[in-house]
């Protein structure tokens, strides 16, 4: 049991901390990046390729540096405490997740080069509005014909999905809307006849859009894994997500922890510093040990989610994501409650970790549903 | 004790409700349900509306255009108009500086100024607020030095709600710097249009523009407009304060968000059906409005007791209404934060109303927002750590 | 509306409370009384009922007082205070509430005079082990014989069974164990053939037993109400035990949140007050919210149990229920956390006052059952 | 970064876990596990037979019966001794004295006390605590005066627990009363048959009696019991109390007591079924196993940053351990004692066999003690209160 990272893991953190650190040092960096055509700068973007962050994830046999979780670690938190607004989550962890999970040797040799010197981009369209947080919950339809399927249906709020030039999109090639079989996965480029994407910023800073999906053709190679069988993909997509989410969480409340302890040392009131006083003290203690337990379950998001067993690894992840979204909660009210005026404006960056982490809350799964979910199944503590 | 209201109660509760549902406009009121942005003519429109009805400040003294209401009917009066969405007359009219102005101000102030408070043909803000002040109010910096027969003001106000809209300000400054901190400071009136007024908006964390900062630089304010004695504002407005906490618990906001949550959990879907179904929801849900019923009991008792008690006198039985109406305005949000689940990300959809599913949530835009926004229903009015020392020490005397 | 006491009500809480006050100075007295075989002093019963309080819920043409809900209140929250160990909540509030509700005027009339005169008392026999908070839980059965019925089962924690001359039962006239319809009230003597019961001491400090049911037999007026109608008079026994259970806990807390705060203000530690720490004060703030939002769902329960609507009824006895318990929970768990060791000790009066409220947490209903009852119904709030 | 274990501790793990779950006599920790009273003889049983297989002291160093194992290996052993529900090796012994006396002990000392100390031939008992002082330990009265070869001790301990069964006392008492505070303090070792000891029980929120108070007066205390240096018994105490937070969360127990309830809820009455189909009750019980798994992990990373840290230092975050871990084991109670529902009101029903139904709550007579019994987690080692004193000035810098 060892809780250091590697020389080249700790090499890792410096760089993409210091990479994001440099170029997000305040809200007018961060501001001027958020207000470019698709919410973030291609210079940026480049950046990040150039830093060897875009292929880390991928196989060295495929050209990749071949990073695993704590790598997505490592780079989530860092640029998360940054509030750094690339695609990262979109493209690399989630896109480029089901490439790693599902793709073919022929698919990867036609994707990967160009998704890792940051030519081109992912988006993963699966969620669908009725769905909320249910997997397997899929409308959209893809009906086969002639050489290839034809793709109808709408996606809803398909993160960064104006920025992607290749839509990962799920489709029913059987069965019906909730059932587990019947899932497949497709390649679509984002330029597909018959594929409209309505963009939108998102409340935490980012973009979305809704894709829909409208007699969309494609050919049988754009078939990502089996026919049919993509939920067991979705799922292993959705827990690595579930792993940055996390790690990126982290980022975020350490930030938020040392903005509102500067702040309550700093901040004079009735002529002493604020932090002087007891029962704000004891709220930035209790936001610390909810920093920390947070902290904890990524790691064991990170730990857990290689597992081969998939209920262990279903248990874990849920049990990681509700602590985190617990945790966030706290942590970001608490946050701003310490702050007073000052932390609810956008002119303070603590507000902006506030939001995101809010809406990391309502991706992937809520507290309530993944306290269901670790309830439903055998749970953490075994019975013997 | 009889808990239950009189016949005549019941009758004038359904009178203004209906008032309320039939006289404003549906459009406006489903702003306010909805969480969504309130043009200044929305404002102006629907306080024109009581003000006809003789209804927009029931509280002031007959004289001025209040009613003889007793504290129950008032209770009922804007508990309904809650519960109805319609928007809270301006309060920095109604309640701040409409009553500063009936008790404390000048007979040509009186007449000159209470007219238009209460029709809304006069917009005011409040200038209290200070940076680096805070919930330490006294220690404002903003001075105001006579010369002749003005004032001249210098500062800067902040957290200024609205003053964006505002044609008026009631603004405290210190006109005596030798004195200590509560004495030495003075309650002016001033135009928003006078020379070396700036007023630069604030974007608050639900990325709206609600609150400014107002520079005051070498503003030039006549000697009539002072309220009261010079020196003496505190004492205005630790009253005005007191009177800001009427109704702070925002109880029935609290009910008319519950009920629209209620009724857009049944279209929300969820598994198999909507999220309705979701007992467990629901029971978080009902958790709230068990909390919720108990502060409406609370605060009729607080209510009852207003006839006995110095009306001049905040009641520190108010801090509670403010902990816990805060708490549970909060606990709401999250729970349509929660029913909006994933579909809460997007700021706006153009494209919302692309199918019946996206009309379903048509809503779920403005959750987040709402959420973000009412995290300062524990901030302002004086923190809820503030109104626990005013427990702990107005109450069990620690 | 109008929370006052009337002038008889005010003198009724004046007498309640100063007769408890004398009665129950402190530990010395409580121990005293509990160590009597039926924990409590056969005098100071007929001291109650000297003073009344027996008779007070009944019809004045009863020779009772005519007392409603407000009178229970304020007796229920002045023994509460001081610990009272008599059993007016088994006798006079759910035996007595029995008889209010159901019983004929000839039971009245052979019951009524030794009930008031305090020769007599009632034990509400209804809960089973199995039944948990379900009300229509009922598996001991009533079978039809000549002149009567006979009765078998077995009825679980009767609170001062062992205190009790007659016994109110309830049993299954027909129908299945969790069936609505069937079940039937008798009244049966504590000493009839074949009636066992297993008495012992309550975590609070009152007693308690289990009764056991073999062949007994009863006549035909023995039957209390109609037969195999009887769940919605014990749903109204419940209601009203609910209310004097929430008036109790108001009565608890309201000493131990002014005992804490007290204690606060003389115990020194590092040299000063321990209330001088505002994290300890804004834990006293907290307890007295809890305190005043319970206050206040006494009264709403005591305004709506005589509501008509069964419905309306049960939601708001329902909530009421649900925040007394969190509030009692709170308050109590804040008190012994305040007063730190001597908190956790028999000595010191709080912890009794603690663990009362920790078993009415547990008594017709806890915070879950209550908040999902509130949930299935139409709650209290209503979409206009 | 590898959060697993490795094979070799995997395979410890599984040897601890096998010799506690059939060394340990079933009966003893039946009664761990179901809350009940264990008698002294429990305690001694269950000791020697750690110690027969050379277990009772694994922290201690190697020369004294200590084992060279790492702090995985330290850990996974306190684990799996809680989640067997062995009673906890006397943390008096084992945890406070034991180590003192091996660090600051003289060779006398050593050979005297350690053995027995192990063994637990000698039960030894905590003379910290004393009325009026509370977390303010060094405030404490009790004073030894030298006189000749022995010290005269007079004075008042408290919260002894389980003083009952002790043979010896260590204890603090003020030999300089000069000196300031924490100065002038002296580590005594006291045999509690000694004239002028008395000990009075405390019978706690339980109804159980563990605690006592110890009276002293005009006790004789050989010098050569006098731990290391006169008046440094303060640095002495700080060592032990350091010592005292290591395993702190108590996280095996939390688990063992969620397993417990668990199988329990499968054959516990609900509406039809059990209380094991109640999603909400077990959602709840999830809630808690979420919390605990992360804080399992805090657990791990203190204990692996253990090995770079000044032994002698507490580590700050161990209070993060204190808070969490008193928190989730009252939680866990909350929740049996809710299982338990209105079947744990007896205080203990004679009658309990009767039938079957009885038989199935027969365990929730002692379901409401444990849940008053755990309230003490939070308030002794250091209230929660303390201890968020400590991470704000230690780790916050407020």
């Amino acid at each position: 049991m060892n809780f250091d990272l590697s020389d080249e893991q700790s090499l890792l953190q410096d760089t993409v901390r210091r990479w994001a650190g440099a170029t997000y040092p305040g809200l007018e960096q961060l501001a001027a990046a958020r207000g470019e055509p698709l919410g973030f700068s291609e210079a940026r973007w480049n950046e990040l390729a150039e830093l060897g962050l875009l292929a880390l994830p991928f196989a060295e046999a495929d050209g990749g540096f071949g990073g695993g979780p704590v790598e997505v670690l490592v780079v989530a938190e860092a640029l998360g405490r940054a509030l750094a607004p690339e695609p990262y989550f979109a493209s690399v962890v989630l896109g480029g997740g089901a490439l790693r999970l599902a793709a073919s040797q022929a698919q990867k040799d036609a994707l990967l080069p160009g998704l890792m010197d940051g030519s081109s981009r992912l988006a993963f369209a699966h969620s669908e509005a009725q769905a909320r947080y249910d997997l397997q919950d899929v409308a959209t339809t893809a009906r086969p014909v002639e050489g290839g399927f034809r793709l109808d249906g709408r996606k809803s709020v398909v993160l960064n999905a104006d920025a992607a030039t290749m839509l990962v999109v799920s489709a029913r090639t059987s069965g019906a809307r909730r059932d587990d079989d019947g899932i497949t996965l497709f390649l679509v480029p984002a330029d597909a006849a018959g594929l409209t994407r309505a963009a939108y910023p998102t409340h935490d800073g980012g973009r979305a859009a809704d894709v829909t999906l409208a007699d969309v053709f494609v050919p049988e190679d754009a078939v990502l894994g089996a026919v049919g069988e993509a939920l067991p993909v979705i799922e292993r997509v959705v827990e690595g997500g579930i792993v940055a989410l996390c790690a990126e969480a982290v980022g975020l409340m350490e930030a938020l922890h040392e903005l509102t302890v500067d702040y309550l040392k700093t901040r004079k009131q009735f002529g002493v510093a604020i932090g002087s006083f007891q029962a704000l003290q004891h709220k930035a203690v209790d936001m610390f040990v909810a920093l920390e337990q947070a902290r904890s379950m990524a790691l064991y998001a990170t730990m857990m989610v290689e597992a081969e067993d998939a209920e262990e690894r279903r248990v874990a992840l849920s049990a990681a994501k509700a602590q985190i979204n617990r945790s966030a909660r706290m942590v970001g009210q608490t946050a701003v409650q310490l702050h007073g005026g000052i932390g609810m404006t956008m002119e303070y960056i603590g507000a902006h970790h506030f939001r995101r982490l809010a809406t990391i809350e309502l991706t992937f799964g809520d507290t309530p549903f993944h306290t269901r979910r670790v309830a439903s199944e055998t749970g953490l503590v075994s019975v013997d | 004790m009889d808990l239950r209201f009189t016949p005549e109660e019941i009758a004038f509760r359904e009178e203004v409700r209906t008032f309320f549902r039939t006289e404003i406009p549906a459009e406006i009121r489903a702003k306010v349900s909805e969480g969504r942005k309130l043009a200044r003519e929305d404002y102006v429109t629907s306080q024109r509306i009581l003000n006809d009805k003789g209804w927009a400040v029931p509280h002031w003294p007959v004289e001025h255009g209040g009613q003889s209401w007793t504290a129950v009917e008032r209770y009922i009066f804007m508990e309904e108009l809650m519960q109805a969405a319609v928007p809270l007359p301006l309060q920095f009219n109604c309640f701040m500086v409409g009553p500063v102005i009936a008790t404390f101000g000048n007979d040509a102030q009186k007449q000159r100024f209470l007219p238009r408070i209460k029709s809304l043909e006069d917009w005011w803000c409040q200038g209290f607020s200070e940076p680096g002040a805070g919930s330490d109010l006294a220690s404002l910096k903003t001075r105001a030095v006579r010369e002749g027969d003005h004032y001249i003001v210098d500062g800067q106000k902040t957290w200024t709600t609205l003053g964006q809209y505002a044609d008026w300000m009631f603004c405290l400054a210190r006109t005596d710097p030798a004195a200590k901190k509560q004495a030495g400071i003075s309650f002016l009136l001033i135009d928003m249009k006078s020379p070396g007024i700036t007023v630069r908006p604030i974007i608050t964390i639900d990325g709206r523009h609600e609150v400014n900062e107002v520079f005051l630089d070498n503003v030039k304010v006549p000697v009539e407009n002072l309220v009261g004695e010079e020196n003496k504002g505190w004492d205005y407005a630790k009253f005005l304060l007191a009177n800001e906490r009427t109704g702070i618990a925002r109880i029935g906001m609290s009910k008319e968000r519950i009920a629209r949550i209620k009724r857009l959990a049944r279209t929300t879907p969820a598994g198999a059906g909507t999220m309705w179904d979701d007992l467990d929801f629901r029971s978080r849900l009902a958790s709230v409005e068990i909390e919720l019923k108990a502060l409406e009991i609370t605060q009729m008792r607080v209510v009852a007791a207003q006839a006995t008690r110095d009306p001049t006198k905040p009641d520190p039985a108010s801090s509670i209404l403010k902990i816990k109406g805060s708490e549970l305005q909060q606990a709401t949000t999250e729970l349509l934060l929660e029913l909006a689940g994933p579909n809460a990300l997007p700021a706006h959809r153009d494209d919302a109303g692309h199918n019946d599913m996206d009309s379903l949530f048509a809503w779920a835009d403005t959750a987040a927002p709402t959420y973000f926004n009412m995290r300062k229903v524990s901030i302002y009015g004086g923190s809820n750590e503030i109104q626990h020392n005013v427990i702990a020490k107005a109450i069990l005397g620690l």
